[in-house]
């Protein structure tokens, strides 16, 4: 995608073995760039081996806000060639790109070769041998800081800030490194120049992935009680939140296992503070029933579940949209709640507090998908703005007399008694109930309470907030999709609409309750609907039939993880269809 | 739920819901109800700070019978939802109750971590060895050879659960038993439990008069612990391992910390996310 | 519905306080019509304490085979009026219904008297008193009797064999008070006349429960291992079960709760033994997680469920259709599986079978609806066939050489080595895996199984049971139900066919995968289609959105349980609308 | 896997697989699948008559590295999945393997009641104190002071988890603990493990180098237990409730009767349908 409005970004893969530090040099580069005013995103991918096996990481850079990896990497340098055919489908090159390799490390695999990518022998380790003290990456850090047109004063500044703490030594180390690969291609110029602005960005700017963005969203939003119990990818949702939540006076538990983990959440909200546990597809499915109860006894709790490769344990570290069955439908009985998609790295932040938000203000349950490729991604983006939702909770004050619980209103929201309250005194139950609170099987009651349960999560405005639309007013196409499938989309629509297209984009933040009548004016006047996701079974196709109306043209693009959609296949299929 | 807004000492009678058990009558859980309102009573527990959380079973439908603040949870996940309660809300009395099934069955991995995390709940289990709300299947404490269950014509053949032994060697710190049949005892008992710090558990034998008529005789059978309660682990694990099940009484109480989460530093929002801040 | 097609049954409901023996004059009734030669069904409700309260029975005799109960009930008996306004919705009363009542049991409650119905009093308990060891149950029965002209050696031969092994003196005395109750009742004649055979039926009959034909389906379908875990109203699968499997050399093994009874299934049958659990909604959501994994390590297992009233603990004893949406759509990831439905209380039988068939076949999950209604009415009907689906695992034999467990296959079933045959060792894997059964998370491999799980389950050829059709060849509407709601929606179609309506009712077996071509060759050349299922959320109808094309023209009736989908409501639906 | 058609004896390597770990250098689980081999190897197992049962963890990979049949389930339910293919097919020998995490966190439920139940099954847990996998959380044996992991910065706060203990609690029958720094140690207890008819439970510590350095430690701390094994409850009770956790070797041993399936009648389907007929 040479002539893309993203073409001004420049992509890099770095691979290697355990030792080779890829992921730090990673790191460096993207601070480096963010110093130099750019924005940019690191993915990481590794192999299966617990530590110390091959790894890569995945760093675009731009001018602007960047949301996902783009269609092929500009300069691939690989530190060996361990396991690199495990990677492979990961780093798509093409004939414009350049693989730097060291030549100790062997024959180029064919894979590699097969690429057409222009193949330049460094010989990393060598040089490296040259400097004490010396690391690898460093050396291949400064090969791809000149390649790059990245400032010599930026990467100066940056290695001191980040290694700090490791002593002069170090520095000395690292600086004479990255010199050392500056030079060692410096005869080849630069390959692709970075887009420098002339002046660094006005606004400030934060260093964030997906997973610490979830935790902030949910310390914005109110919450002051976690319950954790680890799984991959979420567990960096609840690692920054034990010691962030610890600072406010708020607390995280770890507890023996999910069916704990939730349990424990809807009983910190039952005591009046709003609650959240985070967890991945395998813990979700734990989870269920009680997620159930909390819905049921109109004890509201949030719910982050950060996606990866199922069914089953599936692939662990890897990411995947094809959670949204279990979390639209996953509940046994007739069980209304709130479903939200975070469709960008940052967006986990406003999704969750806002998700907070809803859960707090209709007491019921508020489930949000992010996923690996979300959560485990870091990002430089301008700092997300404050939004005013907070949980608010309609709370019974006292004095109360007849206090009812339950009580059928006409918003569907009844004032919640907080332990505490002298008269509210009730019992939260998931047996269905009168509007007291006892149990009842009397078909008025479950009528009553099932209207009442439905009724509050259709009646709530929400605002703009349930889509994220961008694109032509007067669309041909509309491209529907959620998640982290919004950035590739995004980035093929504004490539389309340069090619002459009229392409608009629905990216869904709210899957439940369906926005049917704001859906159908968004999608209005189009013929044809494209609807991407990565999912192998069209779970979001099949959903978008169930509850919208849609066009009589539909394609969907849909794959299983754990490649990313990558824009150009999104483009590719637009223009087939125009 | 009477008024007594007033500085007057609430009565047990005031502890107790107007709403109707659903027990048989001759259920041994309304004595046990009587006893915890009983202990409410005796420690003037405002009812407005104190919650009763429970799970689901015939036992676990005491919430519902209390004018305090409830939660009528699901099946086996009484623990963890009350360890929430307590967390979040340090300040409240926090009992659970419940069955032998429910705590011991489907929930006794939380059994396991309450007792070892020692958070303040009081845990009271009326055991009748019997999954009474499901109409007689045997529990984890039902004897081996019970043979009234069609799902275990033959008896279970399996070692009855002892939830004494398992929850010291958990790490529970205050350990007693008693007999539905003697509410006054119960009433005491649970009563030294809720003051007890961190985690206390009270197994109630309570009869199941509907699927195990035979435990009418326990009145016969049960008997005040011959020694004193213990404070030393490695005795207490030595007489539970064989305790004869119908010593009733304080068995042991320890000196474990009571979990405490840490103290708040008193940042604000924008001293977290000045570290994202590049 | 006085001249319906189904008016040739007899509708009676018994209520009384818990020492009133309601249940056992219910059974004696239906079985004394059986011994008529009659069919029909019982059904049973009780209020909420555990023992002892109040209860109902409701029975509906007829000369064929009774599936559900009808609008209304031709005589209710009320041996007291305890909570009776409890039962007053599940007891549709007409000017044409005759309630019979102790007027030692004070007033009649306003919702009997405002229903119309002829009131007559009959001093039941009085009578009772007479005789010695009588019972008013008895004297009720008798009543009855008379009332629907059952024969009285009918009546006395089915005393003398149910109460066999009571004794003379309880058979005396029984036989007294249904004396008694004749004599009582005499004046009145004849209300209600059951339509009695000239002779009885040839055909073997049975007399069996929805889950016990659960039960006996799939030990009929190779079951042999099953794991449980009692929960209402799934406990009478498991409880047939456990003796029953064990006389046949196999075994029921109670779990410590629904994580370990799904686990040990699975174990059960990666050991080579077909395996299932029974269980309900609560159950379900706790076996989610493990669900997967027998999906995904393709370990046949078969999970029976028995819908009850939800969300969360919801309705423990009544029924609902509720648990659709977990069912089809509750597991994490992409994940395939086989989902039927059993259409009526003998049906149970029938699909369940199936469904170990199928599971076994595709080495996949199959999941049975049932529901409360279907699993604990008791009915007479005609023995169900022997149908030809058993087990049959294709397994790997030995001698095997580089087996590849989950190796490709065109259709996507591969060969199965059980433990104990040489060469087959390999590992059962819940990660995503190659064919030999290693962990991968490469791109070609979650594609080529993720694939071959999806392949295997739209390959197999479902044949005819995919769904049952009635009714007629060109309707201008179709009914398209599930589960118990079909029994319903059949007696209304058959009723507006006698009208002149040309209506098809197309019940579906086989929910997933769905069977898109046949359904729309079904309902081809409909103009109308009305959906009918006993859900608060038209979890059905969002289903048939999703997954077939419908006609423009469709209309829904939904309505939770507790109550049952009458045949009236869907008559006057069907009315209406034509 | 080689073949060994023949009735040579098979060696300790073939019963391992070709699949390389995917465990860090270093993980006492390298050792502990040597261990089991070599108990294999030792008892010469039939390999197509044993199964390696798992769950989720580092230490649950081992069934992929062993040549016999296996399965790796879902995080915590290997000891569930194990009782059904024991039940299913009591002809085999059932080995299940796993870590602290799954077999006391997450799996604590069926760990009570495996020990409880008494299927002739052999438990291996490589306890490293740690979650390995998910990269360095407190699990139930942690110490509860240690501060490694970001969830619990100030550490748990909560007594760790007494998996001998509880296992005899729980009524487990045999009851050993090695450490992995000792392969023929472990391969003689793992051995006998399986010889013992019923539950057994082997604990053995296995370190984690890379989240838990300091268990290299170990090695100078471990000693073989001072005293006979018990076959006594009470006594092995108060033994166990004031264990240092270092003690190595069998620890217990009952007598306890393995859990019996019925025996089948010989009915056919046509007996059975009998009963339904009017
Ligand atoms: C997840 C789940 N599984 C099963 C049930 C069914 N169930 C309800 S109560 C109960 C057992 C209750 O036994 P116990 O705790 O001993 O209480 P009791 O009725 O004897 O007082 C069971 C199995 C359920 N409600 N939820
Ligand atoms: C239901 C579920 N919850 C959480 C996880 C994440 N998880 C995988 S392994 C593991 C802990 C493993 O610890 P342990 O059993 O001690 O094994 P180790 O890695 O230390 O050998 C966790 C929490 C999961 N796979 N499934
Ligand atoms: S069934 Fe048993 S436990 Fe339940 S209420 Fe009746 S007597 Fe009590
Ligand atoms: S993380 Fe620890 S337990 Fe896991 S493989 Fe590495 S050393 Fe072993
Ligand atoms: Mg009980
Ligand atoms: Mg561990």
């Amino acid at each position: 995608m040479s002539n893309s409005p993203q073409s001004d970004t420049v992509s890099i893969a770095l691979t290697g073995a355990g030792g080779a530090g890829v992921v730090t040099a990673g790191q460096m580069l993207l601070e480096a760039a963010a110093t130099a005013g750019l924005y940019g995103l690191m993915a990481r991918s590794s192999g299966p081996q617990i530590r110390g096996g091959e790894s890569a990481a995945f760093v675009r850079m731009g001018p602007r806000t960047v949301t996902n990896l783009a269609d092929a990497f500009d300069i691939h340098i690989a530190f060996d060639w361990l396991n690199v055919e495990r990677f492979a489908a990961e780093i798509p090159l093409d004939p414009h790109s350049v693989v730097i390799c060291d030549p100790s490390a062997g024959a180029v695999p064919e894979v590699i070769e097969n690429s057409g990518a222009r193949i330049v022998p460094v010989p990393l380790k060598d040089l490296t041998k040259e400097i004490p003290g010396g690391r690898v990456n460093m050396v291949g850090l400064g090969a791809l800081a000149n390649l790059i047109g990245l400032p010599e004063g930026t990467m100066a500044s940056t290695l001191k800030k980040i290694l700090r703490r490791k002593g002069e030594e170090a520095l000395k180390a690292s600086n004479a490194g990255v010199q050392a690969g500056r030079q060692a291609v410096a005869e080849m110029g630069v390959v692709r120049a970075l887009t420098l602005p002339d002046k660094p960005p006005q606004t400030e700017r934060w260093s964030i992935t997906g997973n610490e963005a979830a935790g902030m969203g949910a310390v914005r939003g109110g919450v002051r009680f976690v319950a954790a119990y680890p799984i991959t990818p979420a567990t960096e949702v609840l690692e920054w939140l034990a010691p962030n939540l610890e600072k406010i006076g708020g607390l995280l538990v770890q507890a023996e296992d999910e069916l704990a983990s939730i349990n424990m959440a809807i009983g910190g909200s039952f005591g009046g503070v709003p609650s959240l546990t985070a967890t991945s597809g395998p813990g979700l499915a734990l989870m269920m029933e009680s997620i159930g109860l909390a819905l049921t006894s109109e004890t509201p709790v949030v719910v982050v579940d950060v996606m990866r490769g199922g069914p089953s344990t599936g692939i662990p570290t890897k990411s995947e949209q094809s959670d949204l069955n279990i979390a639209l439908y996953g509940l046994h009985g007739d069980a209304p709640h709130i479903v939200t998609a975070a469709n960008s790295v940052a967006d986990c932040l406003f999704t969750t507090q806002w998700t907070v938000h809803l859960a707090e203000a209709m007491q019921t349950v508020g489930l949000v998908l992010s996923d690996q490729s979300l959560g485990q991604t870091r990002t430089i983006v301008d700092r997300p703005a404050d939004e005013p939702f907070q949980a608010q909770r309609l709370v019974a004050e006292a004095p109360l007399e007849n206090y009812r619980r339950y009580a059928v209103t006409d918003s569907g929201v009844s004032p919640m008694a907080i332990p505490g309250t002298p008269g509210g005194e009730y019992v939260a139950d998931g047996l269905e109930h009168s509007p007291i609170g006892r149990p009842s099987s009397q078909t008025e009651d479950h009528m009553a309470q099932l209207d009442k349960r439905l009724r509050k999560i259709l009646l709530h405005e929400y605002g703009d907030h349930w889509a994220e639309i961008t694109g032509a007013d007067a669309p041909e196409t509309v491209i529907v999709t959620f998640g982290s499938s919004t950035g590739p989309v995004r980035e093929a629509a504004e490539e389309a609409t340069a090619w002459g297209l009229k392409v608009k984009v629905v990216s869904l933040r709210l899957l439940m309750p369906a926005q049917t009548t704001k859906f159908e004016e968004a999608i209005a006047g189009a013929d044809r609907l494209l609807v991407v996701e990565q999912t192998h079974s069209r779970q979001f196709y099949r959903y978008l039939r169930a509850y919208y109306d849609l066009p009589r043209d539909v394609r969907v693009l849909n794959r299983p993880g754990p490649l990313p959609i990558r824009p150009g296949e999104v483009l590719s299929m637009l223009k087939e269809w125009s | 739920m009477d008024g007594a807004q007033t500085d007057e000492k609430l009565t047990a009678k005031q502890y107790k819901s107007d709403y109707r058990p659903v027990w048989c009558p001759g259920c041994g859980d309304f004595s046990v109800l009587s006893a915890i309102t009983k202990a409410m009573a005796e420690l003037q527990l405002k009812r407005e700070d104190t919650a009763v959380i429970s799970g689901i079973g015939c036992s676990s439908r005491i919430p519902a019978y209390t004018s305090v603040y409830g939660f009528h949870g699901v099946h086996g996940r009484a623990l963890a939802l009350a360890t929430g309660v307590k967390l979040a809300r340090p300040e409240l009395t926090v009992i659970v109750t419940g069955g032998d099934g429910d705590g011991f069955s489907i929930g006794g991995n939380h059994f396991l971590h309450a007792c070892r995390r020692n958070v303040d709940l009081t845990y009271v289990v009326m055991d009748n060895q019997v999954y009474g709300m499901t109409k007689g299947q045997a529990s984890p404490t039902t004897a081996s050879e019970w043979e009234g269950s069609k799902l275990t014509p033959h008896g279970t053949g399996v070692n009855p659960f002892q939830p004494l032994a398992v929850a010291l060697a958990a790490g529970a710190n205050f350990i007693g038993r008693q007999f539905s049949g003697d509410p006054n005892a119960c009433a005491k008992l649970i009563a030294e439990a809720i003051q007890h710090p961190g985690f206390s558990f009270v197994q109630i034998l309570s009869p199941c008069v509907t699927f195990r008529p035979e435990q009418r005789e326990w009145k016969q059978t049960v008997h005040t612990a011959p020694v004193e309660p213990t404070s030393d682990p490695g005795r207490a694990g030595k007489r539970l391992m064989s305790d004869d099940g119908l010593n009733m009484g304080v068995l042991y109480v320890g000196g474990r910390p009571v979990f405490q989460p840490p103290e708040g530093t008193g940042a604000t929002l924008a001293d977290i996310e000045q570290k994202f801040t590049l």
